[in-house]
């Protein structure tokens, strides 16, 4: 008996617990390192009216993209987002709500939630739109503003390896947001190329301790590329 | 003559300095990494998680997982580090990285800088511009001088959404490297053939010039 | 009879549940390990950064590069992580911990704990304890009932300088099982032999005793 | 030429710059990966009215408990103290000035100072001693202090291994305060027990990139353990 053991066999129990209008934070860079198949599982799932906290929302058919044909987004905390038209759409007629958040103070919240920070001063956006309404404040005759943690109902991460026990190793710029996301669910769930034993990982080497995942599936995955670029060899 | 896109990423790769940490934003400045001087030595860092960025790779070199902040497919240097985008910007916000090169729509006399955002038109977001136009102390700003229609980007006030606040020192355009201090622009250098004259009719904000202003050298 | 301290360890080794992240304290509650039930895994946290620590070490084992937060020497179990301390107190001060057991000097009816300091004369510091009751939502304190003078350590308010406000719900004494409720202590059980009276006697904020208390049982 | 090698030869060339009065961020647990070459080299420099900023101040022989005796520490921000006798005398009498700081806010402290973010809310410490003096908030019901960042003139630090471009890999639990001291360090200088050549660390596997390290000496190391306990083998 091991109440350790994160692993879980169906996307459908992977998700289990995801209602209408909860709070749902995405790792991922672009299409990098994104929870491609718990992604697919909530826009099979249907789930409506849902906040989605990711870096960016995917394409128009891949991602978190996939959401927008059903209008499950309600509302999206982003940093860059309209790499497809049908987003662009629905943000200019008001059928979703984006809340515009530098790539570095969102990270910064996301780490904040999980860390029982619930808020902290960044110099990053004072004097810009992103302060309106937020308290400023001097220290060392620099202004900065308040910026609040993120928690989200759900947390859809997607890592390379881990072990049974959620222990977890992320590989190359795919890391991006994804340890964050991690620690900053109420349940955290965790898609994986691999999963090994406990003991198999080395403990100097894990990325993000178990301690933050609730479950855990292994699937195998497209990995889209937004932007090949590419040298010829031997330049 | 303005300068190309290549000779604005030349001339600024001549501000970079042996041992420099570098990050590069989209467009004229990601060509900076092809100007870098041979006996010299940088590190580029790319936001979203990577110290220590490649060329691209070749087909076969091609990884889903080794992206740059651009979202173009790259490789790794010798000594190049991966971490998550809080530490990235850990790194970036704490000041850490010696140089960032970044365009803009926008640059005023008093180092406001707007790049992100066109009310009405242009809304895909920040990304992390602003982070790094607050975490940086050496920023120099490319772009071009004026719009197609002749109207000048270097303002006595940024009329767009601000990206930062009074954080911009130099700005590099395809007619004048330009210092802003105590409030005005200061003409530094012009490109080659192109008059004074020229940079002061294509300059709405406050423009010093002091003393003979050299041309740019490309040697 | 009053609890030994190992007999303290055993009854809140009753608490843990399989799965659970575990936090114990120096001195009792770090006993709590050797009497966790056979058919249940919990994993330990030590605060200095290792989770899933694991028994001392043979001889051989030894490592001065693995310490615990009372910095004795220990070993880690199968499925260990090591992480550094900024992320260590980032799992306890986001409550990721299931279950935090450390020793008191005095806990209050308004579960005040006061555990690190008593002043002229023990100054060391608060090391982990603050970030621990800050962060946990389920705390078990251990302690005896009262000092060797025979004063109560179950105070109505404090009297040292606290280590964390309105954080604790149980304490475990070597007679008693207290929860802490609105206000007031709650008598839940009682160490075998001892009685109600007794425990009334030696608790100086004020206790509710409720229907009949039973014994704890260690079987 | 590689302005990235930030190998020095020397302790001498490793602590050049640094003078009285400055403040010195010290990674380290109890002694376990406390930097004690570079800690020897300040009690040879003889530098003093440092402040230290350190979870803890070694024993009366071994870590910083070293600078005690010629009274080179004005100041220590710790969280735990008082290992040894003269650190004891020296605080009563006054000759000595201790800041108790909760081992978490402590770390946190660094890594604020070295990620930009001049203070942070924590519930850490409300209604105790540490809250004196502090603005205090609520956030969703629940009430906070706030904590500042903390930079030094100095961060010491000791790593396992290193490559010459100070990209750092820790072992076990002499990680600690390290990655976050070496964040914090206007000039941070590391101590390690390898040096490899840039491309031999696998980047996915590197805690501390090297931009935050300026100077880098390898050394041989005590290692002192303060509780040796065991158990008998087969046990």
């Amino acid at each position: 008996m091991s109440g350790f053991d994160k692993v879980v066999h169906s996307y459908e129990e992977a998700m289990a617990g995801l209602t209408d209008n909860m709070t749902i934070i995405a790792g991922g860079f672009g299409l990098c390192g994104i929870p491609e198949n718990l992604i697919s599982e909530i826009k099979h799932k249907g789930t409506r009216g849902l906040t989605l906290v990711s870096n960016n929302c995917g394409v128009d058919d891949f991602g978190l993209g996939l959401l927008l044909p059903d209008r499950q987004i309600s509302k999206i905390i982003a940093s860059y987002v309209g790499e497809n038209a049908e987003f662009e759409r629905q943000m200019m007629s008001g059928e979703l709500s984006v809340e515009l958040t530098p790539q570095g103070t969102l990270a910064e919240k996301m780490r904040a939630g999980g860390a029982g920070i619930p808020a902290f001063y960044t110099a990053t956006g004072v004097g810009t739109p992103v302060a309106e309404g937020k308290d400023e404040r001097q220290f060392n005759g620099r202004d900065y503003i308040l910026e609040e943690a993120i928690v989200g109902d759900f947390a859809i991460v997607k890592a390379w390896k881990a072990d049974r026990y959620g222990n977890l190793v992320f590989r190359k710029t795919a890391r991006n947001f994804n340890p964050m996301a991690a620690t900053a669910g109420k349940i955290t769930v965790v898609e994986v190329e691999e999963i090994v034993e406990p003991g198999q990982l080395d403990p100097d080497e894990i990325h993000t301790p178990g301690i933050y995942v609730n479950r855990l599936i292994q699937s195998s995955f497209e990995k889209r590329i937004e932007q090949r670029t590419t040298r010829a060899a031997g330049e | 003559m303005a300068l190309s896109r290549e000779q604005i990423a030349q001339r600024v790769a001549q501000e970079l300095q042996d041992g420099f940490y570098v990050n590069l934003g989209i467009g004229i400045p990601t060509l900076v990494a092809n100007f870098i001087p041979k006996d010299i030595e940088v590190m580029l860092q790319s936001e979203n998680g990577l110290l220590g960025m490649g060329a691209f790779p070749t087909e076969d070199e091609v990884d889903a997982d080794l992206i740059n902040a651009g979202k173009q497919t790259v490789t790794m240097a010798a000594g190049a580090s991966i971490f998550d985008s809080a530490e990235s910007f850990a790194m970036i916000r704490g000041g850490h990285v010696d140089l960032t090169v970044l365009g803009a729509f926008e640059v005023d006399v008093n180092g406001n800088i707007a790049s992100y955002m066109i009310p009405g038109k242009l809304i895909k977001g920040m990304g992390g511009a602003m982070d790094l136009v607050a975490g940086a102390d050496n920023i120099i700003v490319t772009m071009t001088h004026a719009s197609k229609h002749g109207e000048s980007k270097l303002l006595s006030n940024c009329t767009l959404p601000l990206t930062g606040k009074g954080c911009i020192k130099k700005v590099l355009t395809d007619l004048a490297f330009i210092e802003i201090k105590a409030g005005k622009f200061h003409l530094l250098e012009r490109a080659p053939g192109v008059s004074v004259a020229e940079i002061i009719e294509l300059t709405q904000g406050e423009l010093v010039i002091e003393g003979d202003i050299p041309e740019m050298k490309f040697s």
